[in-house]
């Protein structure tokens, strides 16, 4: 326990800037990844609209799919993915700080889990492209 | 054990959806949201999709989609919300937004995935 | 600026927080778990300098080994200064006293069966040093300051410098101490006090020691009236960074590192130190003892053979031949120290070393409970002479030293302290004048205007040039005079800083004078000693006289602030004194 | 290389003044020189009433952290050649409360290190006579790169979520804390989990990750939370299904 001085000088306390995550690239860096997160929103929400649509018959999931060849749309799922494909990178390259896999006492190398992370993402997109190119 | 916090329930969901998106979210932005609009693939028809959608192992599939990184979505975004603005003092607020959304979606792809 | 003066009260008052002073409130806790206990620390006790201590701790547990050898490795290490009652004490305990550290969580580093592992070092016969990877100081002290987070006996003055012990009827009573947040002063009555401040490295220019030993703890006792025992012997590291004192272990030499002079010599073979070959040969050349190294470097420096650096005479540790993959593999750390701390490549670059004051063996005349002659005074660590180093520390005894003598104090001290009356009435008068004394010396600006980096270099080159590595009677006369003349001029000095909150130009100018005083003993002590003795070495007396000189020297302070020498007999068990020989 | 360079530290006394500002000093330029040298070639010389903590100067103590050109560092091992030619901008830790100059108030740190329990709880001690508790270096290696926190707080100066919520427990704590529960003569996990896994705990890291990038040590703070929080779901999960199973 240590005592607590009964004469505290008065102390000079900083405030956090709202904008503190412009101060340093990794900040903002940081910032943006968290941001991803609403282009995750964003496109499940496309495809429960287009699920939707789909739902509701041919003529209106036509127009659903003129509304996606909106050049707006186009824009905007532009931006999606590139913040989605950056939440997948750092998402992967993340996953060894937060899972410390031990094999006989030995911490298993980061890449040994980053590696299979990457191999699944290929695989799982791989598939999904072939069940929607197949025919 | 003393007051019990719910909070890692809810990092579970955001880590689970985190995966779920990042493993799935890319390949199907780029084929619906750009190559199949803008023509540099062709996309399956709707009477193929429909079939496609009504499959029972796609209906799972659409279903764990299009819940679980919305709870990503919700809990990133909340902290996003309280750190990057500094607003934590509105949680209620934030919470009810970010996870009210999450939950109104999932019914809605519950009912989706269910009816089609 | 004004003063403020609070009262707390304790039954045992702990000055120092590093591992002597945490292993001392441990103990008393557990052994007297009503006991009050504070502990007085001028920096938080993850900052002290027990953190630095690198190699290990010596504790004699494999089936090869035994006590004896380990205290006979320490005596003879310590040219038969020391007490062999003492030292026989602290090799039965050491072993114990580093299990429980085991106990409480130190990762010590294991064999693989789970067992403590073990390593050689330097002086020993046997492999009996403990190590926590090349951190075993850190590690120790760590393990202490959280063990004693748990501890609610045990209220912490973090950032409180001590500035007088209290004594009333002939007994220590408490402290005075400044608190550096605020800058107001406490007085902190006690029943018993022990002293665990670390020993005063600083006193010298060129040291491996933090910026924060100054021998606080050696000048309260010496002060308040207790005796400094053995304060002429210093032990020096043959190759130290010269600017910042960074210690380059002796691995960098026994991997193949030469020492040369100016000219690329390897001076070593003119000091019949054999002769030199490419390869490392054990006991010869770079790998001689390292008071002959250090020796060897004054002669180099006499001759005008050593290299003028930007910080005084170097010679120069070349590591280059061993190339970029041995050092890497094998000299890790020393790259990374050379790289890190003074932007030195060891790979392509010669590195400047010279000898640096290592380890004070003197301090607080202690009996092997850790009392001092004064009632109430206990002390435990560098700042205490028990004495087990006598006239020249084995390496690796500190940190066994410092668990062992100060669970030793805590225990002694706390019984004491349940003795004890309340503490006397006069203390507080005692507090006011020390607040007024205070007042007076440091915080008036007008006609003052010595700095006090100014007297700390001059004192740090005085003791340099007189009582370094050689002293003759000559030299020391003349340190002596030096350092009273700046003990005259200490009052003159102005301090910029006339503010409370964190004055630590005040605090600098406390461990000044504290410096100062531990100077003199120090020069008076070595003048005395006319024989050359483990770390003592007098050109003038090169031979050691058992005779005159087996004997401990017990500096008091006079009334006009000078020291008086006297000498007490050492005390010898089962091992006459005999040759130091080394290498069979 | 020039002869000097300048140096902008952050001065603040709280006796005289309502905010800090920003004083100018040059500094001689020495290659083995490091911002705290040229700290203490101001104090010493030129201004004995700049204040600043400093100890071993070699990187174990962790005293003197600061910020140097708006990053954390140890101040003892940043060179000013490595800045120059430009000043170097020197001011106290981010986050915390400033006491004077370039001393910051550290005692929440100290009241958050103590919550988390780092020391070793037993449920039965061992007598010392019975020896050592074995440990393999395999089981060492588990806990070893937590134990090395010299507790400079670099840490909590790059995290912003500490700079937002001072009741955050912030990355060294937890890591400490951590460094208990992976050891393996510890029993005391479950009761470091109420205190870690409460909101204040783990759960308010975003994980942005400069913790880890800014140590020293190479202790990697954000790992061991975000290992941790794995560990508290784990937990939770267990106690959801099993409610009987109690502590």
């Amino acid at each position: 326990m240590a005592i607590p001085t009964y004469y505290p000088p008065r102390a000079y306390r900083t405030r956090v800037s709202t904008y503190w995550w412009l101060r340093s690239w990794p900040y903002l860096r940081f910032i943006l990844r968290e941001l991803s997160s609403i282009s995750v929103a964003w496109f499940v929400l496309v495809t429960l609209l287009q699920l939707g649509a789909l739902h509701r018959g041919p003529a209106e999931y036509a127009r659903f799919g003129e509304w996606l060849r909106s050049p707006l749309m186009i824009a905007g799922n532009a931006v999606a993915l590139f913040f989605l494909l950056f939440h997948a990178i750092t998402w992967f390259n993340l996953a060894p700080k937060a899972m410390a896999v031990r094999i006989r006492g030995k911490r298993v190398p980061p890449l040994f889990i980053t590696v299979p992370n990457y191999i699944a993402w290929l695989a799982a997109s791989l598939f999904v492209a072939f069940v929607l190119l197949r025919g | 054990m003393g007051k019990r916090s719910n909070e890692p329930f809810l990092w579970m969901l955001f880590s689970v959806g985190g995966t779920i998106a990042a493993l799935l979210l890319p390949v199907h932005v780029f084929l619906f949201g750009l190559a199949f609009p803008l023509g540099w693939l062709d996309g399956p028809g709707y009477e193929a999709l429909l079939a496609l959608a009504r499959h029972p192992l796609t209906r799972v599939y659409l279903l764990v989609f299009c819940t679980l990184p919305l709870f990503h979505y919700a809990h990133r975004f909340r902290y996003t919300l309280y750190d990057g603005l500094q607003i934590k003092h509105l949680n209620e607020l934030i919470n009810t937004f970010c996870y009210g959304g999450a939950i109104v979606g999932t019914a809605f792809a519950v009912y989706l995935t269910w009816s089609i | 600026m004004e003063l403020m003066l609070d009262i707390s009260s304790h039954d045992l008052l702990i000055i120092g927080g590093g591992g002597a002073g945490l292993r001392a409130a441990i103990a008393a806790s557990e052994v007297f778990p009503n006991l009050n206990i504070g502990i007085v620390s001028k920096v938080y006790p993850m900052r002290s300098h027990t953190v630095s201590a690198e190699g290990g701790a010596a504790g004699a547990i494999r089936s090869d080994d035994s006590l004896d050898e380990h205290a006979y490795d320490t005596i003879s290490g310590g040219d038969w200064l020391c007490d062999q009652d003492a030292v026989e004490a602290f090799v039965k305990e050491a072993p114990e006293e580093l299990l429980r550290l085991e106990h409480w969580g130190c990762p010590w580093n294991r064999e693989p069966d789970g067992h403590i592992a073990v390593r050689p070092f330097g002086g020993m016969k046997k492999m009996r040093t403990w190590f926590a990877a090349d951190k075993t100081g850190f590690h120790m002290l760590h393990t202490l300051f959280q063990t004693c987070l748990k501890h609610s006996a045990i209220t912490r003055y973090d950032e409180y410098f001590a500035t007088k012990l209290l004594v009333e009827e002939g007994r220590v009573q408490g402290c005075i101490a400044l608190e550096l947040m605020s800058g107001k002063l406490q007085a902190i009555t006690a029943k018993a006090v022990i002293l665990t401040t670390g020993g005063c490295g600083r006193v010298f220019r060129f040291t491996t020691n933090a910026s924060i030993k100054t021998g606080d703890g050696m000048s309260l006792a010496y002060r308040a009236g207790a005796p400094l025992k053995d304060m002429e012997f210093i032990q020096y590291h043959p190759t130290g960074l010269p600017f910042t004192g960074i210690l380059i272990t002796e691995a960098v030499r026994s991997e193949g590192g030469y020492l040369l002079n100016k000219d690329g010599y390897r001076y070593l073979q003119d000091y019949n130190l054999g002769t030199p070959q490419p390869k490392p040969v054990l006991r010869s050349m770079e790998l001689g003892p390292r008071d002959r190294l250090s020796q060897a470097f004054v002669k180099e420096v006499e001759k005008g053979r050593a290299v003028e650096g930007p910080y005084g005479p170097v010679v120069h540790l070349d590591l280059r031949h061993l190339g970029e993959r041995i050092i890497n593999t094998k000299l890790p750390f020393v790259r990374e120290l050379c790289l890190k701390y003074e932007n030195i490549d060891p790979v392509t670059e010669l590195v400047p070393v010279r000898p640096v004051a290592h380890y004070m063996m003197g301090g607080v005349d202690t009996d092997i409970n850790g009392a001092t002659p004064l009632a109430g005074l206990y002390a435990a660590g560098e700042v205490a002479c028990v004495s087990i180093n006598g006239a020249n520390r084995l390496g690796s005894n500190s940190l066994p030293e410092l668990l062992v003598f100060g669970a030793r104090a805590g225990v002694h001290a706390g019984r004491f302290a349940l003795e004890q009356k309340s503490p006397g009435r006069h203390l507080l008068t005692q507090a006011l004048d020390e607040e007024a004394l205070i007042r007076r010396q440091f915080l008036p600006k007008t006609g003052r205007r010595e700095r006090i980096s100014a007297i700390r270099e001059q004192m740090q080159k005085i003791m340099e040039d007189g009582a370094g590595i050689y002293r003759s009677g000559a030299s020391l006369t003349e340190a002596a005079g030096k350092l009273r003349e700046l003990q005259e001029r200490f009052p003159n000095i102005a301090l910029d800083d006339q503010s409370q909150a964190f004055n630590t130009e005040l605090i600098s100018a406390f461990e000044l004078s504290s410096m100062l005083d531990v100077a003199e003993t120090m020069v008076h002590c070595a003048l005395n000693r006319c024989e050359s003795r483990g770390a003592h070495q007098r050109t003038d007396f090169p031979a050691r006289n058992d005779e005159k000189f087996l004997a401990h020297s017990l500096a008091t302070r006079k009334a006009d602030g000078t020291p008086q020498v006297s000498y007490s007999p050492v005390t010898i068990t089962r091992w006459p004194p005999a040759e130091r020989v080394y290498g069979k | 290389m020039a002869e000097t360079i300048t140096l902008e530290v952050q001065r603040y006394n709280p006796e005289k003044d309502t905010e800090p500002g920003l004083q100018t000093y040059e500094v001689p330029l020495k290659k083995e020189w490091v911002v705290l040298d040229a700290l203490n070639y101001v104090k010493d010389k030129v201004d004995g009433s700049l204040s600043f903590r400093w100890s071993c100067r070699m990187g174990i103590c962790g005293s003197c952290g600061m910020m140097v050109n708006g990053e954390p560092k140890l101040t003892c091992a940043t060179f000013l050649t490595d800045y120059a030619p430009g000043t170097v901008r020197v001011e106290p830790l981010k986050h915390f409360p400033v006491l004077r100059d370039l001393v910051v108030d550290i005692t929440d740190f100290l009241a958050k290190l103590s919550r988390a329990k780092p020391w070793l709880i037993r449920k039965q001690e061992k007598p010392l006579a019975e020896g050592e508790y074995l440990q393999t270096p395999e089981q060492l290696d588990a806990f070893k790169q937590f134990s090395m926190c010299i507790n400079c707080l670099l840490c909590y100066a790059a995290c912003p979520v500490y700079g937002l919520d001072p009741l955050f427990s912030g990355p060294a704590a937890i890591a400490l804390a951590q460094r208990y529960n992976m050891d393996s003569r510890d029993q005391g996990a479950a009761q470091r989990l109420d205190i870690l896994s409460h909101s204040d705990g783990i759960w308010g890291c975003t994980f942005v990750g400069e913790c880890t990038e800014v140590c020293p040590k190479h202790v990697d703070p954000a790992g061991a939370i975000q290992q941790y929080k794995l560990t508290a779901t784990t937990e939770w999960f267990k106690s959801m299904l099993m409610p009987w199973r109690g502590e």
